[in-house]
């Protein structure tokens, strides 16, 4: 038991159960459906996450801080839309460059929400269940509820999602899901060695204390809207390269399934504890379970259903069992020992 | 905050400066002040911290010290008067100023990040360890200074479930990492077992000898003289006085406090015992308390004694039915009941009056009348279920007189009152249960002097009445003069049960506390 | 972008102004408010109806601007009501309206008429016609079902295969009508090889049709084709195969713009697609309300009137429908790789 | 300025707001003051404003429910899948209810007496229940009901009233009761306030969430009902993302996001200022998204203005937060 308390902490055995819990179902749906392990279905999950990956590593810097970002699905929509129809008019753009305009346009529009949340101090899941609706409104509006379509798009892009970089065992790496995977790297890296990063897990964790040492909470809360915002913006991207037509409608409801990978991935709600790989793991999960499902004879409606328990058992577990764990881990308390360099006082220990 | 005594106001000018004055100050206040609204917080305090010295800061509730220590720490930003470090004027605008300028302040209740490491913690305010975390290195260097400090914790795991004492080791292992030249300690003990206590005046002894100037505040004033070296007063926002220990004592210093001399409480006249009301045999609940027994009669106090922590509130929460009890018997009038929640606490006549006010006590925001009726709400509806305000109105003008609840009207919401007009308020809200047995946790802590000598009066009045009535109180003067017999717990057990005439501070402090030094508070489970 | 184009399949097509000699001509110049409600905005085909009636409007010098109200594609069914109810109030002259609510627009759409406000449906009809005064056809919807038949037996050839449908929202009249008509068709021995196996909707949303379409390649492993009756969803799927590299042995038919279906039409993801111009539609559209509106035309059988640019119409019995009158306004155009870039100039 | 000072003016700023739009409308559109159109104008959100007064409750008590509108789609769904299969519709109906009152009670358990917190447990049935839903009914679209049911939710019944809007208010009075007169009415004040405090006055907290969660199951399932009665058909789909405007209009309400203050009064006149905008707008025929986004808009502003309010204030008395 010491070993495990010294080398692996509740957090962590959390998303081992997690990736446990994936395997199993991928064992699971292998034994069901027959040509289940082949490189196409790995390629449908491997691209069908991407998108929600990316979105659920901002939606995760945002719910360590305490707060929640649901309006993710429209700036997905509107930068998708936005960048579409820049690049249907100037098709010479280059793929940099377009990256760069939606990222940009994402960080904006997160801008917009943090400023709500920091400084006008309004709980972020009303500033978010609001600026859902207006940017989804104002992309309507502004697009005349046009739509973008792929003849209109450069050929490089429409062409991106078959782009595969390597090939890994016989199975295609496309290179929409490799960008998921490295912003899913950068930004673990950046959250666990960064202390901007642990700054993050710290406000969440106690924001009194946070305040009291002096931490900007508030430049902290808003910058995650704007790292979420700009991921958005890059997943509205991806959403572009891999849809080809962009109606005003793209990108709506997706931000159900980003809070659901963020939780089921084991990232506390109420914020201070979670981790980008356990986000990525959820999204897995998630992909997993709505690739597979339809291919069971039971119908894809059964995914939403799943889903939902889903969640509800990572919160509980995060609620009931977590709490053992930490109560367990914490009993590796404090003793009173010899100070260094000097006699011992006296070796009274508490049990 | 007022105060009743506030009309005599002490003349005894600030002294003892001059007794260091040789030695250069590490930090000084010149003529702070600060206004609070209508309240002057703070009235020109002049104060110098000395390195290698332990400054006591004394004072009851709202006397400022908290301001002042908000102030020096740059979370709070004075009205006027300046502050020197080792000589020359600072701005303290913010708790990372400061830091940087060597400044740390523990508080009762540890600041931890519960998802950060032991070590993180340690180092987290460290605005300038660059932008990289090293991991490796951070866990050897929080090592290191815990183990300088003499104790030992895991610095990997989070700190979350950290015992209170574990986590003060934490906050002052960063203090230390931030060299603090100046280190206030706001009441680090009040929740600290003894033993704890004393590992923690160890820690403290240590730093002041590595040359730290600590600024010490505490209400209990026996551990004041125990680990101070200089004593100031506060009252009112005002500097009383400051003395080395060697010239003043605790009796002195709580004149200061008061502005009068304050003798020994009052005892209440004790009362013939009518017959048995509350039986209890070796109740225990896991974790918590074992094997408790004690009778209640009728008109009796009976006191709880012991440390903060030492299960006595455990025991009031069982006899209640917030936290029922897994082992024992409870004998009500000769019945044996069982007490499965806090309804079926107050159906058997059992009132219990928490310890924190503000958090279980009340609901802050809502009227007098509508906190006073809440427990039997049931008893204040029409035939069609709906509530009866006049009815409350009653009930709660009646408690307004009956206990000299000071307030403009009954339907003022509860948290404009002060202090001492909530407790009362508490108390109506459980004697409108007509309650037989009325459980008093910690019911003067934090109330200024007049309104506590009410609460006395009060307690009396109604154990006269034939209550019976069970006064937990870590305030070891009050507990022997109100109650017939003082019951001490340790450690989860009932350690022993004193008539008032063979109790005594001693008597009960050692039974309290034990003989071993090997005492563990059990705070930790 | 109008052109009619004789299908390559050369199939007979029907047009409805055989026979009729006087036309009541429609007098321009009137001001009446008229609203234009589609399915649901964001969709090219709707966008294109909306020029047509545009057109339209100029010609017959409508004093009042036209109304273009969509509603969104999750709370379409509310949104339709919703608009129709707001439109009656104010006292339009005409609502046209591309059914998407099935039945359920009735109550509305009665109303509506009880106020004297003229319901023209377009594109998408009321099934059970209650509370509609007419529904202009883009096509005879027996045809359509006919004319994905064939279009599939001739991607398929001769030994036939299995092919799925994947439609639009599950209660878009139209659509439902096709596929039914379609059904029919292939009872007919000379379709006896090709197998139709499955029909999802992809409600006319880019991202759900592209999902369906993945999951129908997945489901069905020796699906030859995907049939899908509706714009929105021919071109995911033809996206949808193309990301797959599938284009080789599945193959995307159906009903398509042809400017959208253009690279997959030269690439051979869909050899072949049908469509009318929903310019013409709209157009159409425009005209018969407005004729109705003013009193001009009456919305009984046999009526006939002229349709500006477009010729003489006349107002029949809706054989598709159990009751209900129509006017059928034709042809289909057939695309393939040979007529499509033309066509999306 | 306490929590009661804070709601009367907020009341006020409401009233006026509500003379405001409702003088825009009568100047904009001659349509507007029309016995029919002032009944359309309840008829055509009249679900999400019954949804929007059990909700008042559940937030007043310091929760939040973001399944209200999947428990719509599932009761509907529940009752078209039963009708379908040949039950009598009276019963389909009752199973419908029922089917909202066992999502409430399952809701109730997991925040009630797991403890775990309402907003990821709702998150989770906002997700789960439209599943089942899907489940139920998957693509296809049910109607066919009988004449009586449909009539419900679109024939006036009482002068230009239809069932459901009588409904509504008769549900408003009773709530209105209930939560500013009535025992439970206090606990849910006093627990919204203080949960740890009301369980040390004896309150049985756990009891009183559960009855709210319940309720709200089965007012919603009601609403999802009528619902299906004004359309004549039923979706899986139907009812998505009506927790927006159901929120909107109780925070509008000046009903607070943590809990323990707000009144239906004041969810009262929100409600009247919402149905007003939207209708207006509707007139001005302007759709669907951009009415929405305005509301959105207005949420955010439910909550921005008193805090600018307070701070600004705060910063006059020159007093640092």
């Amino acid at each position: 038991m010491s070993w495990l308390q010294r080398h692996i902490r509740p957090e962590q055995i959390r998303e081992l159960s997690l990736l446990l819990l994936i395997i199993v179902a991928v064992l699971f749906f292998g034994s069901m459906i027959d040509g289940y392990y082949t490189s196409r279905t790995f390629n449908r999950i491997v691209s069908s996450i991407a998108i929600i990956t990316i979105v659920a590593v901002g939606q995760t810097l945002v719910v360590l801080t305490r707060n929640i970002d649901l309006s993710v699905g429209s700036i997905v929509g509107c930068t998708a839309y936005a960048v579409g129809t820049v690049l249907g008019h100037y098709p010479g753009i280059s793929p940099l460059l377009a990256v760069v305009m939606a990222v940009a346009l994402g960080s904006l529009i997160g801008v917009v929400n943090g400023a709500l949340v920091a400084w006008g101090r309004v709980p972020s899941i009303i500033v978010t269940l609001g600026t859902l609706a207006i940017f989804r409104g104002l992309l309507v509006d502004l697009s005349n509820a046009k739509t973008v379509t792929t003849d209109s798009l450069p050929p490089w892009l429409v062409n991106l999602p078959r782009l595969n970089m390597f090939s890994l065992f016989g199975l295609d790496i496309p290179a929409l899901f490799l960008m998921s995977v490295i912003v899913v790297l950068i930004f673990h890296l950046g959250a666990s060695y960064l202390s901007l990063g642990r700054r993050f897990y710290a406000i969440g964790s106690n924001p009194d204390a946070a305040a009291l040492i002096g931490l900007p909470i508030r430049r902290l809360v808003f910058l995650a809207f704007v790292l979420s915002g700009s991921l958005a913006g890059l997943a509205g991207f991806v959403t572009l390269a891999r849809f080809g037509n962009i109606t005003v409608e793209s990108g709506r409801g997706l931000e159900l399934q980003v809070v659901a990978a963020v939780v089921v991935g084991g990232v506390n709600i109420f914020g201070g504890s979670g981790t980008v790989i356990g986000a990525m793991l959820g999204a897995i999960m998630i992909g997993t379970l709505e690739q597979s499902l339809y291919r069971l004879q039971i119908s894809e409606f059964w995914r939403d259903a799943i889903l939902g328990l889903l969640i509800l058992l990572a919160v509980a577990s995060d609620a009931v069992i977590l709490q053992r764990l930490r109560a367990l881990w914490g009993r590796a308390d404090l003793k009173y020992v010899a100070p260094a360099g000097k006699p011992s006082l006296e070796g009274a220990h508490i049990p | 905050m007022t105060e009743p005594n506030a009309a005599f106001k002490s003349t005894i000018a600030p002294t003892g400066v001059a007794a260091t004055s040789e030695r250069r100050s590490v930090l000084e206040t010149r003529g702070i002040a600060k206004q609070f609204d209508a309240t002057q917080a703070l009235d020109d305090i002049s104060l110098s911290l000395y390195p290698g010295e332990v400054h006591a800061l004394l004072g009851e509730n709202g006397a400022g010290k908290s301001t002042l220590i908000k102030i020096i720490t740059g979370v709070v930003q004075p009205d006027r008067g300046e502050i020197l470090l080792a000589g020359d004027r600072v701005s303290l605008r913010s708790a990372a100023d400061a830091q940087l300028a060597g400044i740390a302040a523990i508080y009762q209740e540890p600041l931890l990040f519960p998802d950060l490491t032991v070590a993180e913690n340690i180092f987290v305010s460290h605005q300038n360890r660059g932008a990289v975390v090293r991991w490796a290195r951070m866990y050897q260097e929080a090592e290191a200074i815990l183990a300088e400090l003499g104790v030992a914790i895991d610095v990997r795991s989070p700190a979350r479930g950290l015992t209170l004492a574990a986590q003060q080791s934490v906050e002052i292992a960063k203090a230390i990492s931030l060299n603090v030249r100046v280190l206030i300690m706001d009441e680090p003990t009040a929740s600290l077992s003894a033993h704890e206590v004393a590992q923690l005046f160890k820690l403290v002894r240590r730093l002041r000898d590595n040359g730290v100037s600590i600024l010490f505040v505490s209400h209990r004033i026996e551990e004041v003289f125990e680990i101070a070296d200089k004593v100031t007063v506060f009252r009112d926002g005002r500097l009383i006085s400051t003395r080395p220990k060697s010239e003043t004592s605790p009796q002195r210093s709580i004149a200061d406090m008061v502005g009068r001399e304050m003798g020994l409480l009052k005892p209440r006249p004790l009362s013939p015992r009518g017959d048995q009301l509350l039986s209890v045999r070796g109740l225990g609940r896991d974790g918590a308390f074992e094997d408790v027994s004690f009778d209640l009669h009728r008109g009796e106090v009976l006191g709880f004694g012991g440390l903060i922590g030492a299960g006595r509130t455990d025991v009031g929460l069982a006899l209640f039915g917030i936290e029922p009890a897994t082992a024992g018997t409870i004998t009500l009038n000769g019945k044996e009941v069982t007490i499965r929640s806090p309804r079926e606490g107050m159906d058997l006549g059992i009132a219990y009056v928490s310890e924190d006010r503000r958090q279980l006590g009340l609901s802050l925001p809502m009227s007098i009348s509508a906190n006073i009726t809440l427990p039997m709400l049931h008893q204040y509806l029409d035939r069609f279920g709906l509530i009866r305000h006049d009815k409350e109105q009653a009930t709660a003008e009646a408690f307004r007189k009956r206990l000299s609840i000071r307030t403009s009207s009954v339907d003022l919401a509860v948290a404009k009152l002060s202090g001492g007009n909530q407790q009362k308020v508490m108390l109506s809200k459980w004697l409108n249960t007509r309650p037989s047995v009325l459980i008093l946790d910690e019911p003067t802590r934090g109330i200024d002097v007049g309104a506590k000598a009410e609460v006395h009066a009060i307690i009396a009045e109604l154990a006269a009445e034939g209550i019976g009535i069970i006064l937990i109180s870590s305030d070891l003067p009050e507990v022997l003069a109100m109650s017939d017999r003082v019951l001490v717990m340790r450690e989860g057990r009932a350690m022993a049960i004193f008539e008032r005439k063979d109790a005594d501070q001693e008597t009960v402090m050692t039974a309290a506390m034990g003989q071993s030094s090997a005492v563990a508070g059990e705070v930790a489970a | 972008m109008r052109k009619y184009l004789v299908g390559a399949v050369g199939l007979a097509t029907v047009l409805c102004i055989g026979g009729v000699a006087s036309a009541g001509d429609i007098a321009p110049g009137k001001a009446m408010d008229m609203v234009l409600l589609p399915k649901f905005l964001g969709i090219l085909p709707f966008d294109q109806a909306h020029q047509g009636a545009e057109e339209a409007a100029k010609e017959l010098k409508n004093g009042k601007p036209l109304q273009f109200l969509g509603p969104t594609p999750e709370n379409s069914v509310a949104g339709q009501i919703e608009i129709t109810t707001n439109a009656t109030t104010q006292g339009v002259a005409a609502i046209m309206i591309s059914n998407n609510s099935g039945d359920q627009i009735v109550p509305a759409a009665k109303a509506a008429q009880a106020k004297g406000v003229k319901v023209v449906t377009w594109d998408s009809p009321i099934p059970s016609a209650d509370g509609e005064d007419v529904f202009v056809a883009q096509v005879d919807f027996t045809e359509t079902g006919k004319v994905m038949a064939d279009m599939a037996l001739n991607i398929l050839g001769a030994d036939g295969g299995k092919f799925a449908i994947l439609s639009a929202s599950p209660d878009a009249a139209n659509q439902n009508a096709w596929i039914a008509a379609m059904k029919e068709a292939l009872k007919d021995p000379k379709y006896a090889k090709l197998q139709l196996i499955d029909t999802v909707y992809g409600n006319d949303q880019s991202e759900a049709s592209y999902n369906q379409a993945n999951a129908l390649v997945d489901k069905h492993p020796d699906m030859k084709l995907i049939m899908a009756p509706t714009s929105v969803g021919i071109v995911a799927a033809a996206k949808a195969l193309q990301d797959g590299n599938l284009c080789g042995k599945i193959k995307v038919s159906g009903l398509g713009v042809p400017k959208e279906m253009l690279a997959y039409a030269m690439n051979g993801c869909a050899p072949q697609f049908a469509l009318w111009s929903f310019v013409d539609l709209g157009y159409l559209t425009y005209y018969t309300a407005y004729g109705l509106a003013s009193g001009a035309i009456k919305a009984e059988e046999g009526a006939t009137f002229k349709a500006g640019r477009m010729g003489d119409y006349k107002i029949t019995k809706d054989p598709t429908r159990a009751k209900g009158l129509r006017v059928l306004m034709g042809p289909f155009s057939i695309y393939n790789k040979d007529n499509v870039e033309a066509a999306s100039k | 300025m306490t929590v009661l000072g804070r709601l009367k003016s907020w009341e006020g700023l409401l009233l006026a707001v509500l003379v405001a739009v409702v003088a825009m409308n009568v100047v904009r559109s001659p349509y507007y003051l029309g016995v029919t159109n002032i009944a359309n104008l309840f008829q055509l959100e009249i679900e999400k404003i019954i949804v929007a007064l059990i909700m008042t409750l559940i937030i007043i008590n310091g929760e939040i429910d973001l399944s209200v509108a999947s428990v719509m789609g599932l009761s509907a769904c529940v009752l078209a899948w039963l009708f379908q299969m040949g039950t009598p519709l009276p019963l389909a109906i009752i199973a419908g209810l029922l089917s909202g009152l066992a999502a409430g009670l399952f809701n109730g358990f997991w925040v009630a007496y797991v403890g775990l917190p309402s907003l990821a447990v709702t998150l989770a049935g906002l997700i789960g229940f439209r599943g089942i839903a899907r489940i139920l009914v998957e693509d296809r679209a049910i109607g066919g009901f009988p004449l009586w049911f449909n009539t419900m939710g679109q024939q006036p019944v009482l002068g230009p009233m239809t069932a459901s809007i009588a409904i509504f208010f008769v549900l408003f009075a009773i709530i209105v009761v209930v939560l500013h007169r009535s025992a439970l009415g206090r606990l849910v004040y006093v627990i919204g306030n203080n949960a740890q405090a009301a369980r040390y006055s004896g309150v049985r907290v756990k009891r009183v969430k559960m009855a709210l969660f319940a309720a709200s199951g089965v007012v919603a399932a009601l609403a999802g009902i009528l619902y299906a009665a004004r359309l004549g058909s039923v979706r899986g789909d139907m009812a998505t993302g009506f927790e927006l405007d159901v929120i909107t209009m109780v925070l509008l309400g000046g009903v607070s996001i943590f809990g323990g203050s707000g009144n239906l009064v004041g969810v009262g006149l929100s409600i009247l200022v919402i149905l007003n905008l939207r209708n207006g707008m509707g007139l001005a025929n302007i759709t669907g998204n951009t009415q929405t986004s305005v509301i959105g808009a207005l949420l955010i502003l439910s909550v921005l203005v008193p805090n600018m309010a307070q701070v600004l204030q705060s910063s006059w008395k020159g007093r640092n937060t």
